[in-house]
């Protein structure tokens, strides 16, 4: 079952690159970063579980700190282009 | 397995070649510099993958675990190195195109060019 | 035993979800309904795949640590996609969906 | 069974490169470099380089995904399309691969026990580290005392490529004055619930980060890695903020101080086995005993690139967000 | 340990840990210091060269113990007679282009700049010093990057934007380059299990022909010539070296290409040349014809080139045709005329750019139109400029016609190929003499463009330091001593793998 759920999470992780392939907007690309990180972090939870390495977990913690971070400035960049450049 | 043996090499060298020809045949200086950065990550993968020993594990030594074997920490050490060289690389590289784009208002290489010819 | 055939249960309907959620996020129409896919699911398979590997590991450092990466993704997951969502419907004012880049 | 997962993260690998060169849109093809990142970082945590695997997550996909965001934001995102002079391109490319694959025919197979790798130097390493330095991983005492020396000019490159984007983006002609300059950034300080969620995030992020900084010895982690983490933390202070509000606690003065500082402790630690008697990067006279001084001196170099990665890479977010579009 | 052992690891040291203090400077607000430091640090250095060139031993050279783990584990510094040559020129030309540079640098970078300038300039120094000392082939490689990023912040440090997309360049290829190096030297730790030369000297024999072994040594040299910019894989150097501030030109052009030519020698004679069957081949089969166009080609477009600073760039790239062809003869002699001209036309061609930088502080430009009558207008300056470009074209009584003399000895060795090499540099120096003719036609010959000049000359330190180093032309142009000894030295322990 664990290499089942596994590779579920692989043929997702395929799917979410096809939508980030796809687009077609910028929105559509940061959901699919979004749920490709998502699917990383079950994805190494579950093989240090198997390889019996419980300390990899930190791995799986530090991926799903970062996409946050990067799902934020993702809206910072699309504020900051959308943003009036200068007071009139 | 045996013929999907060398793999991990064959990856390296579609991802070496593909950033390659970003660097060199796209005329966008972003598009070099994602370019390069493929190309660096290539070459992790490969001192990665000869780090690996069939039925390894991270060389991290656990306590009275007797016959467990290793990868090689080698490799990793080094490419913990290169990893890091990639993003300084990138980050300077990124600050000039900035500046290229603020004096040139482009940053096309060929437009670039053009312009550089009139000063 | 019992704990054994709830954890595998957990995983089994875990992958399952999440990879309902990668055909939603792939096959739905526009933007708003493939968020909607993505992040239900995200949070649901996550909570059953972490889960089903807490209930195997037992109580031990690594439950802890599984507990506390299912706090992060059940924090910013969420947070994420309500930004996302609120960022494309800002960006075009009313609620056709965002036009695609140029 | 991770073979197998080995070989369809490589195969998305590959899918993944094509796809950031041939994308025109360069904000796509950056998203699309965040995801490669983050396969990479799988790749390299089923070939058991857990360590690895961290740092190209933290570095990779997530500083350089924000570095290159923010400089997207100052430049644009569109890329012409127009025809290039293809052959020598090709030619040069094809070349390479040739050589390439043609290397591999006499390259041990993936995993070989016996390849030339595994029976010279490493083992050692793996053998000494337990007497020598008693530290559990191996990799970070490699890193910080075998070959201390390459991760000192590593620092520096660091320190190099910090200076490098100060001084690049210093001055030029953008250079305004102050208030004029603070007005388009204001973070996300209009979205209420990510800014409640992600202060809330904070101190973790940053008590995670000094996690694997003291803890690199027994699991993966150590200064690279606690560094990039504790910069996000505080690149996520500036994003939901405001560039000012960032700066505002971490100035940029203090940053410069910090970079400077984290390499010179690190070359301090070096100079300091020279005086007291023995070579360059000597830790073994550091103290009476010398396991014990091997594992100080790894712990102060350790936290010396702790400090000028995590100043470098906020400094170099800085630098780059503060800035107005062109 | 006395301080004379510890001299390997201080040559890297002093530089590496001044420049955090060069760039503090700018925490303290204290610009003006950086300057201070680099150049004291510049001359503690030099200093330290020298110690190592007059004590280092000529057969097996000096080898030190970084962190005293013993080699193949931990990294060994290993310090010969071509390493100390090497340093000398790196921390000699540092020390000549600070002290005399500093009104040129204070005029092109700004104050809010400096601290970040000579923090980088050092951080330079430091890394060209650590990869000649190194004896460990990944250390090589991370030094090569501190050296090489800290190049392109020089060179981006003035005001010209053409700057900016020159270093662009620069920093693709130098990186493309590097990372084709580390390529290969992954390959070859692939097969070996090692990264120390000498280890790996000693196991390559055994794998010697294997496939991976072959590609890497088409990767190492490669990567190599594209950073040390050998014909053709020279097209970042001419606008890096024109329009960067006019004193870093002189530094680098002084020295940096030279430290790759100088692991490409090292790598080629000691690991590859000795195990490696049929390896002549890539000498005598590539890199010769390669030098020999490099030599005249980049002659023919520096006689057609109008900009002072292209025309001598491009006299560079001919110039490290000379080195690599001397070596490509595969003779004690002929390396020891490729080595000698390392420090030759370091010598030559950074008096040049330094006589250059004094002349922009007054010029309207570099172009040679606009450098009419500057002859006349500033007559201490230029006259140094010829006496180092008769040292160029190798002239008796000058440094450069040591190495050509070393060079034409060496090619008559070589029979009918030989015959044909000396007639090659035959040729090239008379098109080293029509490119520097355009010069001194320009300076002496045509009346001054403005009525309203009035002499002035450089600044008297620069010209002080600019005479030093023109005098030195005529010095080691009559009593080669030190540097050919070193020469000698450093090509019989190259070629001890052949004989």
């Amino acid at each position: 079952m664990y290499y089942a759920a596994a590779a579920a999470i692989i043929v997702t992780m395929a799917l979410a690159l096809i939508r980030a392939l796809l687009g077609p907007t910028v929105y559509d690309r940061v959901l699919a970063v979004n749920m490709f990180t998502t699917k990383t972090v079950l994805l190494v939870s579950l093989i240090a579980f198997l390889s019996g390495r419980p300390d990899f977990l930190d791995l799986a913690l530090a991926y799903a700190l970062i996409n946050f971070v990067g799902v934020l400035a993702v809206l910072e960049f699309v504020q900051k282009k959308r943003r009036p450049r200068r007071l009139p | 397995m045996e013929v999907l043996g060398h793999y991990n090499y064959w990856v390296f060298a579609f991802l070496l070649t593909i950033g390659l020809y970003a660097v060199i045949a796209k005329p966008n200086l972003v598009k070099k510099l994602l370019g390069l950065s493929i190309f660096q990550a290539a070459v992790f993968l490969l001192y990665i993958s000869m780090a690996k020993v069939e039925g390894g594990t991270a060389p991290i030594i656990q306590g009275g675990a007797g016959e467990q074997v290793y990868s090689n920490p080698l490799p990793h050490v080094l490419i913990l190195t290169a990893i890091v060289v990639g993003i300084s690389t990138v980050a300077l590289g990124l600050a000039i195109v900035v500046r290229i784009r603020e004096e040139y208002g482009t940053i096309e290489e060929d437009e670039i060019q053009a312009q550089d010819r009139d000063r | 035993m019992i704990i054994d055939a709830i954890s595998l249960l957990m995983l089994g309907a875990g992958g399952f979800f999440v990879f309902m959620g990668g055909v939603g996020a792939l096959r739905l129409p526009d933007l708003y309904t493939r968020m909607h896919a993505a992040s239900l699911t995200d949070s649901l398979g996550t909570i059953l795949t972490l889960g089903g590997i807490m209930l195997q590991s037992g109580w031990s450092l690594a439950t802890v640590k599984l507990a506390t990466i299912l706090f992060f993704l059940l924090m910013t997951a969420p947070t994420s996609a309500y930004a996302l969502a609120n960022a494309a419907l800002m960006s075009q004012g009313d609620d056709a969906p965002p036009a695609p880049e140029g | 069974m991770d073979m197998l997962f080995g070989f369809v993260l490589l195969t998305l690998l590959v899918v993944t490169a094509v796809a950031v060169v041939v994308t025109p849109n360069l904000f796509a093809a950056v998203m699309l470099m965040s995801i490669f990142s983050l396969l990479m970082a799988a790749t390299f945590f089923l070939l058991d380089a857990a360590d690895v695997a961290l740092t190209e997550a933290a570095i990779g996909a997530g500083m350089s995904t924000v570095l290159f965001l923010s400089a997207l934001g100052l430049i644009g995102a569109g890329e012409r399309k127009r025809p290039v002079r293809q052959w020598l391109p090709l030619s040069v490319v094809g070349i390479t691969t040739f050589t390439l694959l043609y290397a591999t025919i006499d390259q041990p197979l993936l995993g070989d026990p016996a390849a030339p790798v595994h029976q010279h130097v490493a083992p050692w390493y793996l053998e000494q580290t337990p007497l020598l330095i008693d530290m559990a991983n191996v990799v970070t005492a490699v890193l910080a005392a075998f070959r201390g020396y390459d991760t000192f000019g590593e620092v520096l490159v660091i320190l190099t490529a910090g200076l490098g984007v100060l001084m690049v983006l210093a001055g030029g002609a953008r250079d305004r004055p102050e208030p004029e300059r603070r007005i388009g950034a204001t973070g996300l300080r209009h979205h209420l619930i990510p800014r409640v969620v992600g202060q809330l995030l904070i101190p973790f992020i940053v008590l995670f980060g000094l996690y694997l900084q003291f803890h690199g010895d027994f699991s993966p982690g150590g200064g690279f890695q606690a560094g990039a983490i504790i910069a996000v933390g505080i690149v996520l202070h500036s994003l939901l903020e405001g560039e000012s509000a960032g700066r505002a606690i971490v100035p940029p003065r203090v940053l410069v101080g910090l970079m400077i500082g984290g390499a010179l402790l690190f070359g301090l630690v070096g100079v300091a086995g020279m005086v007291l008697g023995g070579n360059f990067f000597d830790y073994s006279v550091l103290g009476a005993d010398p396991v014990g001084s091997q594992q100080l001196g790894i712990h102060l170099v350790e936290v010396g690139v702790g400090i000028t990665v995590s100043g470098t890479l906020v400094a170099a977010f800085h630098a780059f967000a503060d800035r107005e579009p062109a | 340990m006395t301080l004379a052992q510890q001299l390997p690891a201080l040559a890297v040291a002093v530089p590496l840990i001044t420049a955090p203090l060069a760039a503090a400077a700018m925490v303290f607000h204290r610009r003006h210091v950086a300057w201070l430091v680099a150049a004291t640090a510049s001359i503690a250095s030099l200093a330290i060269a020298i110690a190592l060139a007059a004590g280092v031993d000529p057969v097996h050279g000096v080898s030190y113990e970084v962190g005293s783990w013993p080699a193949p584990y931990g990294i060994e510094l290993r310090v010969t007679s071509f390493s100390a040559l090497l340093l000398m020129i790196i921390s000699g030309a540092s020390a000549l282009a600070l002290l005399a540079g500093k009104a040129s640098l204070d005029a092109e970078v700004t104050m809010q700049r400096r601290p970040y300038f000579y923090a980088a300039w050092l951080l330079a120094v430091g890394g060209m010093s650590g990869i000649v000392v190194s004896g460990d082939a990944f250390n090589i490689f991370v030094f090569m990057e501190v050296s090489s990023l800290a190049t392109y912040i020089l060179i981006a440090g003035g005001r010209d934007p053409r700057a900016l997309t020159a270093v662009f360049k620069y920093l693709i290829m130098g990186t493309l380059g590097a990372t084709f190096y580390l390529i290969g030297v992954g390959l070859i730790y692939m097969m070996t299990g090692t990264l120390n030369f000498a280890d790996m000297e000693a196991r390559i024999v055994d794998v010697a022909n294997l496939k991976p072994i072959l590609a890497a040594v088409g990767f190492i040299t490669i990567g190599l010539a594209l950073k040390a910019g050998v014909f053709p894989l020279h097209v970042w150097l001419p606008n890096a070296y024109a329009w960067s501030p006019h004193v870093v030109t002189t530094f680098i052009a002084a020295c940096s290409t030279k430290v790759s030519l100088y692991v490409l020698l090292r790598f080629d004679f000691l690991v590859f040349h000795g195990s490696l069957a049929g390896h002549d081949l890539q000498f005598s089969g590539f890199l010769m014809p390669l030098a020999v166009l490099a030599i005249l080609v980049a002659s023919g477009v520096a006689i057609a080139e109008g900009h002072v600073k292209r025309l001598l760039a491009y006299s560079s790239v001919a110039q490290i045709g000379y080195i690599v062809l001397g070596a490509s003869l595969l003779t004690a002699n002929g390396l020891t005329a490729a080595i000698v001209h390392f420090f030759n036309h370091a010598l030559a061609k950074g008096g040049m750019f330094l006589a250059v930088a004094c002349i922009a502080l007054r010029a309207r430009s570099l172009r040679l139109d606009d450098l009419a009558g500057i002859g006349r207008l500033m007559p201490w300056t230029t006259a140094a400029l010829v006496v180092a470009a008769l040292s160029l074209i190798g002239i008796p009584g000058t440094a450069g016609f040591i190495s050509k003399w070393y060079l034409v000895v060496a090619a008559l060795d070589e029979g009918a190929t030989g015959i044909a090499l000396v007639a090659v540099v035959l040729l090239s120096s008379l098109m080293a003499v029509a490119y520097v003719w355009r010069i001194v036609e320009a300076a002496y010959f045509r009346p001054p463009a403005g009525p309203d000049l009035a002499v002035r000359d450089a600044p008297a330190p620069m010209l002080a330091v600019l005479w030093a180093v023109a005098l030195a032309n005529i010095w080691f142009g009559l009593r080669p001593g030190l540097p050919l000894e070193l020469s000698r030295a450093a090509a019989a322990a190259l070629m001890r793998q052949i004989q």
